[in-house]
C-alpha cells in the first residue's frame, strides 16, 4: 500500500441498517421505561457525575439506541448511582436500573 | 420390658441428628477465624454465657419476640418448642422414677408410656407426672393444630402470607405434625388398654377402646410414632428445622461478639442455617404488603443462599430499609448478608471515578452537607443554614458547588470496590476541610458517613445538631400548635437508631401526633430506596402511599421527615398532604428573641459550635 | 327567514349549518366535491382514541335533511356584497345570503414539492393520506408491489415549518397522525420497525401525549431530526438520511416505506373567492381572522365570517368549536342588523 | 422508481439553451488533463452540427478556485468576469457557453448578484473601465457545453455510429450520471432538470441508447472540494468523499460513469486509482475501475471518434473495457502513439485496478 500523506477517514454516521441494537433490545426487555425517554436531559442536567465530567445518562441511552455499545458501557461506569436522575424523570424512566443493566451488560455484552 | 424393634426408627434418626449436630457445631466453630475464636474463649466464662443461656431459653423455647408480635402466633411457636422440650424433660424425670434406675437408653424415656404399663412406680409424685404429661401432651397438640390451621387462615395468627416451602421442608413439618398426634394415639391407645395415662390421654383412650380395635392398633401406632421422629430426625438437617441447633449456637456466638462481616463468613453459615423460614419477614416487608412481590423475602433469599445461590432477582430485590432485620425472631443480619451477597456481582470498576480527582471542598469549621439529594430540595438546605445563621454557627456549605456522592446507594447495591473511591475522595476532602464537625441532613449520608468514613470528627444529621443548639438555647421556637405526623426515614431510624432527637426538636414547634405503630424502628419505609432498582417509579409511589395511608394521623397538618429523598418521594407520590423537612417547619416557627438579636448585631464573629 | 350560505361541506361547514338550522335560519351548503364530509371521510380512524372516522362523518351528514341543505359539484366562484346583502355565483346560478360563512377548508402539501424526498418519483414514498387510503382498503399499509413493508420511516413536518415551501407554520395535527399511524401500522404488522422522523413532538390535545408514550411502549423509534433526502435503492428500498440531532451525527438507513407527513396548505381558490369582498389572506395564505382572541370567526367584512382550516391549520375539535362559535358570531350579526 | 414522475419534475426545470453561434470558453484544468474534451466538443458542433463556434485565445480563467478558496475578492472576480464578458460582446456574440461547470457556478452567482443588486455591476462597470478600458454587456444566453450537447443529443443519436448498449449482451450500458455540485445545486432553475435529480446528462445516456442508474449518493460531491483538495492535511476528507459514492454505486455494477464537470471527472478518475493503492479495493467488474467518461468523451464514442484521438488513453481508470462492452472499433496498439505514430511512452501500471482485462 502507498503511504500518500493522506487517508479515507472513518465513516462518522449512525448507520441504521448496521447498527447492533442487541442491547437496546435486551434492555428493554427487562425494563420497558427505556423507551419512555423524551430526551428532555434532565438527568444529565442533575447527575451528581455530571458536575464533574461530561457523562450524560441520555447520551448513554442514545449510544445504546444507535448501536454504540462499547462506548455507552464504558461511560455508564462514571455514574455514581446516588438517584437523583430517578427522582427528576418526568416519564419515570428507571434509570438506575438501566444503569445496573448497562454494567451487567459488560459482562454479556461486550464486543 | 425395655426394648422393642418399634423403637429403632427413632433411635436411628436421633443417633443420626445427634451426631450430625456435633459434626456441624465442631466444623463451624473451627471454622471461625482465629479472632472469632480468641473472643469466644476469652468471654465462654463470663456473664455472657447466661445471658447467652437465659436468650436461649427466652427466644428458643419461649419465642418471647414472636410473643410480641402476635400472641397467638407467640403461643403456636412456644407451644412447640416448649411444650416439646418439657416432655421430654419430664419424660426424663419420670422414666427415673421408675424400678429400671437412672440410666436409660435414649428411646425409653420417649416411648415410656409404652414400657411403663407393666411397672410400678416407686415414687409418690406418678400422677403429677402423668397429669404434666397430658398437660404438655396438649399443649404441643394446640400447638400443631394451630401451625395446620395456619396453612389456612394465617390471617388469624397475624400472618397475612406464610411461607411457601420447599419439598424437603414439606417432609418435615409433615413428619413434625404427625409426631404429635401420633404420640397422642400411641399413650391413648396404651391408656385405654392399660389405664396408664390421665385426664388427656385417658380420655381419648376410653373413646378408641369403644370404637376401634385397640389389640390391632397397640403396635402399628407406636411403630409410627417412632417412623415419624425418626423422619423428622433425619430431614432435620437439610430442612427448616436444622434451626433448632443453629440458632442455639448462633446466639451464644453472637452473645460473645461474633458478628457479620463485609464478606460471607462461618458465622453466615451459622445465621442462614439458624434461618426458620418462619415468614415473619414476608409481612414486614412493604414489597409484599404494597407490590405483591412475596417471593424474595429473606426467608427465601437466605434459603437459595443456604442450599446454593440466590438467583439475580432474589438478590436485588430488596429495598435495603431493614424492616425484616427488625421483624426477625431470630435477629439475623440479613441485610448484611444480602449486601455481602450483592458485592459477590461487582459492575463498577475500581477505577470509575478518576474524574473527580481535582475536586475539593472549601475550609470549613462546622461543614454542613447537603448531599445529592439534598440538593434536590433546595428549600430543605435553606431551612437548615437559616437555622444556623439563627444560631450564629460558624459554619461551611461545602458541597455548595457540588458533592461528590457518599458511596452509600453504591454501597448498598454492592459495589464496594467503586464505593471506596467516593469514600476515599470524600474521606479525604472532609478531613482536608479541616471541619470539627460534619452536619447532613441527609441519614443515607451521615449513615454512610458514620460507619464507612473514617472520619476523626463527629457526624451529626441535621436534627442532632439542631436539637444541641436549641438545648443550648441558641434556637427558639414558637409552639405553633400545629399537629405534625413525623416519619422516620430508615436510614435514620434503623440505621443509625436516631428517632428522639427529631421528635423531640419538633416538639418545640409543633405538636406530634402519629397514626401508627410502625414508628421508630418499625417505621415504613417511603419505598425511594436507593437500595433497589429494578421496581418502577409506579411501584415506589404505591408504596409512598400506602405508607402515608398507614401512618399519618388524619388531624395532621403536615408530614415531617428528616430524609430530602423521603421528602421528595412522598411529594411527588401524591398532593394530599404537604410533606416538610423538620428543617423547613422548624425555621417556620423560629423565634428570634430580641437579646439574640442585638448580640448578633454586636458582634460580627459567629461563635463557635460546640459539639460533644 | 334570513338566509346563510356556507361555503365548504366539511365538518365546519356541516356542523355551522346544523347549528344555524337549528337557530332557525335558511342554510344552503356549497360543496365543491361530489360529496361532503371533506378530508375527514377520506381518514381510515381519528386521533387520539381511533374512532372511526365515518361516524363523525356519517353524524355530521345526517343533519342535511333540506335545511341545511346542500349544494354538491358546486363550486361558488365568487361572493360579492351589495347593501348587507350576499350574491354567490357558481357556475350560472347566483345564491343569495344575508350572512356567508367561509368553511374551504385546506389542502394537503403537495409532497411532490419537497423534491429530495422523491414523492411521485420512488416507489414507496407515500403521503399520510395515501396511509389512511391503505388502512381504508386493505387495514395495513402495502408496498408498491403489493407486499407488506417491514421497516417504514414517518416524516414530520412535510410542509410544514419549512420556509423553503413558504410554510413557515406548524400544521398542529401531523405529529399526532404520525404517532397514530405508526401504532396503526405496529398494530398491523408487530413485526415491522417503525421510525417517526421528528423535529419536536407537538402533542398538545388530550390524550396525545399518552398516545406518544404507547407508541414508545410499542417499540416505535422516534429520532429527532429532519429528512435532509431520500433515494431509491434496489428492490424499491428507500435510503433516507438525517441528522440524529441528539447525537449531532448524520444517520441513515434503509426503510421500505416512507410516509411523508404532509401538512395543510391554504385551498386553492379560496384567495379568489374572498378577493371580491375585500379580504386578503394572511402571511400564511389562511383566511385573516381579524381577532384570534375574541373572536376567531370574524373578517373584516360585516357578514362574512370563517371557521375551520381556512383560517389555519386545525383539528376536527377546533373545527367544530369554530362552527359553533360562528354561528352564534352570525346569530347576533343577524339580530343587529 | 416512477419515470414519470421524474418527467414531471425535468419538465419544470429546462432553460433556453442557444442553438447557435457560441462563444467557447475552456475550463482551466479539464484542458490540462483530458484536452482531447474541449477538442471533441469543438469537432461534433463544428464538423458534426455544423455550429459556429467562436473561441478567444485571449479569454482567461473565470478565477473561481481562487474565489472558492477565498484568495480572490469578489470584486475582482467580477471584474475578471465581466472582462471575459466584453470579450464576447468585442467579437460580436452573445451566448457564452463555458466548459467549466465551476465557471459555469460563477457565472451564474455573479449574474443572479449583479440582478439583484445592480449597484455591484455598476460598480463593476467602473473597475473594468479603470482595469482594461473595456465596456461590457452580460450574455444574453448562457449554457454550460454539457447543456448544448443535450440541446442536440437528438441530432447526435441519429448520426451514431455506436449506441450505448453491451455488445455481448444487447442490453443499455448501465451508466452513473454524476453533475458537478456547482452545476445546478446553487440555482437549481439553471440546471436542465434542476438539482435533485438532473437531466442534463440522463438526457444524453438516454439518447444514446444507456440506462441511468439511480444510487443512493448520486448528489454527494465527487470530493474534489477546493479547500479539502488543495489543502493535503484536508485530502482525507477528499477522497472520502469520492470513496462513500463508489461505494454507493458499486452494488449496481455501473458500466462506466459520466461526468460534466472536469473536476469531477478528473477526481473519480484518479482517485480510484488512489483508493485501490491505498486500501487494494477496486469498484469496478472483474476488478477492473469505473471507467470515468467526459460528456464528450461519450457523444464522440456514440459518433465513432477514434478513442485515442479524444485522448482517452489520458484516463488513469483505463476506458478499454468499456470500448470493447461497445464494441468500438479501435486498435489498442495505438493506445500510446502520438498523432504521427511516434511513440508517448506508457505510463506505469497501477498495482490493484486492473488495466485492460
Amino acid at each position: 500500500m502507498i503511504d500518500f500523506g493522506f487517508a479515507p477517514m472513518e465513516v462518522s454516521v449512525h448507520n441504521m441498517d448496521t447498527a447492533d441494537l442487541s442491547l437496546a433490545h435486551w434492555i428493554n426487555l427487562h425494563d420497558e421505561t427505556f423507551n419512555h425517554c423524551i430526551a428532555c436531559g434532565s438527568c444529565a442536567a442533575t447527575c451528581t457525575a455530571g458536575q464533574f465530567t461530561n457523562f450524560s445518562f441520555r447520551e448513554v441511552c442514545h449510544a445504546i439506541r444507535r448501536g454504540e455499545i462499547k462506548s455507552a458501557i464504558d461511560e455508564s461506569e462514571k455514574c455514581m448511582l446516588c438517584g437523583k436522575c430517578t427522582l427528576v424523570c418526568p416519564r419515570n424512566v428507571n434509570t438506575r436500573n438501566i444503569i445496573m443493566l448497562i454494567r451487567k451488560a459488560n459482562l454479556t455484552f461486550r464486543p | 420390658m425395655r426394648y422393642h424393634p418399634f423403637t429403632l426408627p427413632f433411635s436411628i434418626g436421633l443417633g443420626f441428628i445427634m451426631l450430625y449436630i456435633i459434626v456441624m457445631w465442631t466444623i463451624w466453630i473451627v471454622r471461625l477465624s482465629r479472632r472469632e475464636q480468641k473472643i469466644v474463649w476469652k468471654r465462654l466464662f463470663s456473664f455472657r454465657t447466661i445471658s447467652a443461656i437465659w436468650e436461649s431459653i427466652r427466644e428458643g423455647l419461649l419465642h418471647r419476640n414472636i410473643f410480641k408480635r402476635n400472641v397467638l402466633l407467640g403461643y403456636m411457636h412456644m407451644s412447640l418448642a416448649f411444650g416439646w422440650f418439657m416432655l421430654i424433660v419430664l419424660g426424663n424425670l419420670e422414666a427415673r422414677l421408675y424400678p429400671h434406675g437412672v440410666i436409660n437408653p435414649p428411646y425409653y424415656p420417649i416411648f415410656f408410656e409404652f414400657f411403663r404399663h407393666d411397672l410400678t412406680p416407686l415414687h409418690e409424685y406418678e400422677e403429677i407426672f402423668t397429669f404434666l404429661m397430658d398437660f404438655f401432651l396438649l399443649m404441643v397438640i394446640s400447638g400443631v393444630s394451630l401451625a395446620f390451621f395456619k396453612r389456612f387462615r394465617s390471617r388469624t395468627l397475624g400472618m397475612k402470607r406464610t411461607t411457601r416451602h420447599i419439598l424437603i421442608d414439606r417432609i418435615a413439618i409433615t413428619a413434625l405434625w404427625f409426631i404429635f398426634p401420633l404420640r397422642l394415639f400411641a399413650e391413648s391407645v396404651t391408656a385405654g388398654l392399660y389405664n396408664t395415662g390421665h385426664f388427656f390421654t385417658n380420655f381419648i383412650g376410653q373413646w378408641v377402646i369403644y370404637n376401634l380395635p385397640l389389640d390391632y392398633l397397640y403396635y402399628p401406632a407406636w411403630w409410627a410414632y417412632s417412623i415419624a421422629l425418626g423422619v423428622f430426625f433425619i430431614t432435620m438437617p437439610f430442612s427448616r428445622y436444622m434451626h433448632i441447633p443453629a440458632e442455639i449456637l448462633l446466639i451464644f456466638l453472637r452473645k460473645y461478639g461474633v458478628k457479620e462481616k463485609e464478606s460471607h463468613s462461618t458465622f453466615t453459615k451459622i445465621e442462614l442455617s439458624a434461618c426458620s423460614r418462619c415468614g415473619i419477614c414476608i409481612d414486614a416487608c412493604q414489597l409484599s404488603t404494597s407490590l405483591n412481590i412475596s417471593d424474595t423475602q429473606p426467608a427465601y433469599f437466605i434459603r437459595d443462599l443456604r442450599y446454593s445461590q440466590p438467583n439475580e432477582r432474589l438478590r436485588e430485590t430488596c429495598m435495603m430499609c431493614m424492616r425484616c432485620l427488625e421483624a426477625c425472631p431470630v435477629g439475623i443480619e440479613i441485610t448484611r448478608i444480602r449486601e455481602n451477597e450483592r458485592r459477590e456481582h461487582p459492575l463498577f470498576s475500581a477505577s470509575s471515578y478518576g474524574y473527580i480527582n481535582g475536586y475539593k471542598y472549601p475550609k470549613a469549621k462546622v461543614a454542613y452537607f447537603a448531599g445529592c439529594m439534598g440538593h434536590l430540595t433546595p428549600s430543605v438546605i435553606k431551612s437548615t443554614l437559616a437555622l444556623f445563621d439563627a444560631a450564629n454557627v460558624d459554619y461551611t456549605f461545602i458541597d455548595k458547588n457540588g458533592s461528590i456522592c457518599c458511596g452509600r446507594p453504591l454501597q448498598m447495591n454492592g459495589q464496594v470496590e467503586a464505593a471506596k473511591q467516593l469514600i476515599d475522595k470524600n474521606n479525604h476532602l472532609i478531613g482536608e476541610s479541616g471541619a470539627e464537625v460534619l452536619v447532613t441532613s441527609c441519614p443515607i449520608c451521615a449513615r454512610e458517613f458514620a460507619t464507612s468514613y473514617h472520619l476523626a470528627i463527629p457526624v451529626l444529621h441535621h436534627s442532632q445538631f439542631l436539637l444541641e443548639l436549641t438545648q443550648q438555647k441558641r434556637l427558639n421556637f414558637n409552639q405553633s400548635g400545629l399537629k405534625v405526623t413525623y416519619h422516620d426515614p430508615c436510614e435514620l431510624s434503623r440505621g443509625l437508631h436516631i428517632t428522639s432527637e427529631p421528635r423531640e426538636l419538633l416538639q418545640h414547634a409543633v405538636i406530634l401526633s402519629n397514626g401508627s405503630k410502625e414508628t421508630e424502628s418499625k417505621s415504613l419505609c417511603c419505598g425511594g430506596s436507593l437500595g433497589i432498582t429494578n421496581i418502577s417509579m409506579a411501584e415506589r409511589n404505591k408504596i409512598a402511599t400506602d405508607t402515608l395511608n398507614e401512618i399519618v394521623a388524619e388531624s395532621s397538618s403536615y408530614l415531617a421527615t428528616a430524609c430530602p429523598m423521603c421528602r421528595k418521594t412522598f411529594a411527588n407520590a401524591q398532593d394530599k398532604i404537604k410533606v416538610l423537612d423538620i428543617a423547613e417547619i422548624l425555621e417556620k416557627n423560629l423565634n428570634f428573641a430580641p437579646e439574640k438579636v442585638s448580640e448578633k448585631n454586636q458582634s460580627p464573629i459567629k461563635q463557635q459550635a460546640v459539639i460533644s | 327567514m334570513k338566509k346563510v350560505a356556507v361555503i365548504g361541506g366539511g365538518v365546519t361547514g356541516l356542523e355551522a349549518a346544523s347549528q344555524l338550522a337549528q337557530m332557525g335560519y335558511t342554510v344552503t351548503v356549497f360543496e365543491k366535491n361530489s360529496a361532503a364530509g371533506g378530508h375527514v371521510s377520506k381518514w381510515d380512524r381519528l386521533f387520539p382514541n381511533r374512532r372511526h372516522s365515518i361516524e363523525v362523518v356519517n353524524e355530521l351528514k345526517s343533519y342535511l335533511n333540506g335545511n341545511p341543505a346542500i349544494y354538491l359539484s358546486t363550486a361558488i366562484n365568487k361572493v360579492t356584497k351589495k347593501d348587507n346583502r350576499f350574491q354567490l355565483e357558481a357556475y350560472n346560478q347566483v345564491f343569495e345570503a344575508d350572512a356567508v360563512l367561509i368553511a374551504t377548508g385546506f389542502e394537503l402539501f403537495p409532497a411532490e414539492r419537497k423534491e429530495e424526498y422523491g414523492y411521485g418519483i420512488y416507489d414507496n414514498v407515500i403521503t399520510s393520506a395515501e396511509l389512511e387510503g391503505m388502512f381504508k382498503e386493505n387495514g395495513y399499509p402495502v408496498k408498491r408491489n403489493g407486499d407488506k413493508p417491514k421497516r417504514l420511516a414517518f416524516i414530520h413536518c412535510v410542509g410544514s415549518r419549512d420556509e423553503k415551501v413558504k410554510r413557515p407554520y406548524c400544521s398542529k395535527v401531523c405529529c399526532v397522525t404520525a404517532v397514530k399511524q405508526a401504532i396503526e401500522v405496529k398494530e398491523a404488522i408487530p413485526e415491522a420497525e417503525i421510525f417517526c422522523l421528528y423535529m419536536d413532538l407537538r402533542m398538545f390535545g388530550p390524550g396525545y401525549e399518552d398516545l406518544y408514550k404507547e407508541a414508545q411502549q410499542k417499540g416505535i423509534n422516534f429520532i429527532r431530526g429532519r429528512l435532509s433526502e431520500a433515494s431509491e435503492l434496489e428492490g424499491s428500498r428507500v435510503l433516507i438520511k438525517t441528522e440524529d440531532t441528539l447525537s449531532s451525527k448524520p444517520l441513515k438507513m434503509s426503510v421500505d416505506m416512507v410516509v411523508l407527513m404532509v401538512g395543510m396548505s391554504p385551498a386553492q381558490g379560496t384567495d379568489e373567492l374572498i378577493a371580491a369582498l375585500g379580504l386578503q389572506p394572511n402571511k400564511d395564505g389562511f383566511v385573516e381572522i381579524t381577532d384570534y382572541h375574541l373572536n376567531p370567526v370574524k373578517t373584516k367584512v360585516d357578514g362574512v365570517f370563517a371557521a375551520g382550516a381556512c383560517t389555519g391549520p386545525n383539528n376536527i375539535t377546533d373545527s367544530i368549536n369554530a362552527a359553533r362559535s360562528a354561528a352564534v358570531e352570525i346569530h347576533k350579526y343577524l339580530n343587529n342588523k | 422508481m416512477k419515470p414519470e414522475g421524474k418527467k414531471r419534475i425535468w419538465s419544470e426545470y429546462q432553460k433556453d439553451i442557444a442553438d447557435d453561434k457560441f462563444y467557447f470558453v475552456r475550463s482551466c484544468i479539464r484542458q490540462t488533463f483530458f484536452p482531447g474534451s474541449d477538442t471533441t466538443f469543438l469537432k461534433i458542433l463544428r464538423e458534426v452540427l455544423g455550429k459556429d463556434v467562436y473561441e478567444n485565445p485571449d479569454h482567461t480563467t473565470c478565477t473561481g478556485i481562487g474565489y472558492h478558496t477565498e484568495v480572490v475578492p469578489f470584486p475582482t472576480i467580477q471584474t475578471v468576469v465581466a472582462r471575459n464578458f466584453a470579450l464576447m460582446r468585442e467579437k460580436g456574440y452573445v451566448n457564452y457557453t463555458p466548459s467549466c461547470v465551476t465557471s459555469f457556478g460563477i457565472y451564474t452567482e455573479i449574474l443572479e448578484t449583479w440582478h439583484h443588486f445592480p449597484e455591484e455591476k455598476e460598480k463593476t462597470r467602473g473597475y473594468l473601465k479603470k482595469a482594461t478600458g473595456r465596456e461590457f454587456e452580460e450574455p444574453e444566453n448562457l449554457a454550460h457545453t454539457s447543456d448544448v450537447l443535450y440541446k442536440f443529443r437528438n441530432e447526435i443519436a441519429a448520426k451514431a455510429k455506436y449506441k450505448l448498449i453491451n455488445k455481448h449482451t444487447g442490453k443499455p450500458l448501465k451508466v452513473v450520471d454524476h453533475i458537478g455540485c456547482h452545476y445546478a445545486k446553487m440555482f437549481p432553475s439553471k440546471g436542465v432538470g434542476g438539482a435533485e435529480y438532473p437531466q442534463v446528462l440522463a438526457g444524453l445516456v438516454e439518447a444514446f441508447g444507456g440506462e441511468v442508474i439511480d444510487y443512493p449518493e448520486r448528489r454527494h460531491c465527487c470530493g474534489f472540494g477546493f479547500r479539502q483538495y488543495f489543502v493535503q492535511a484536508n485530502r482525507g476528507y477528499s477522497i472520502s468523499a469520492s470513496k462513500k459514492k463508489f461505494e454507493s454505486m458499486e452494488p449496481f455494477q455501473p458500466d462506466f460513469i459520466i461526468t460534466n464537470c472536469p473536476g469531477c471527472n478528473y477526481f473519480m478518475d484518479r482517485w480510484q486509482y488512489a483508493l485501490g493503492e491505498m486500501e487494494g479495493k477496486t469498484y469496478g467488474q472483474n476488478g477492473e475501475g469505473i471507467p470515468v467518461l467526459t460528456y464528450e468523451e461519450v457523444a464522440g464514442l456514440v459518433l465513432g471518434f477514434d478513442p485515442w484521438e479524444m485522448g482517452m488513453q489520458m484516463h488513469q481508470t483505463d476506458v478499454e473495457p468499456l470500448l470493447r462492452k461497445m464494441g468500438v472499433e479501435y486498435d489498442p496498439d495505438k493506445k500510446y502513439k502520438g498523432p504521427n505514430g511516434e511513440d508517448l511512452g506508457k505510463p506505469m501500471s497501477p498495482r490493484f485496478v486492473k488495466e485492460n482485462a
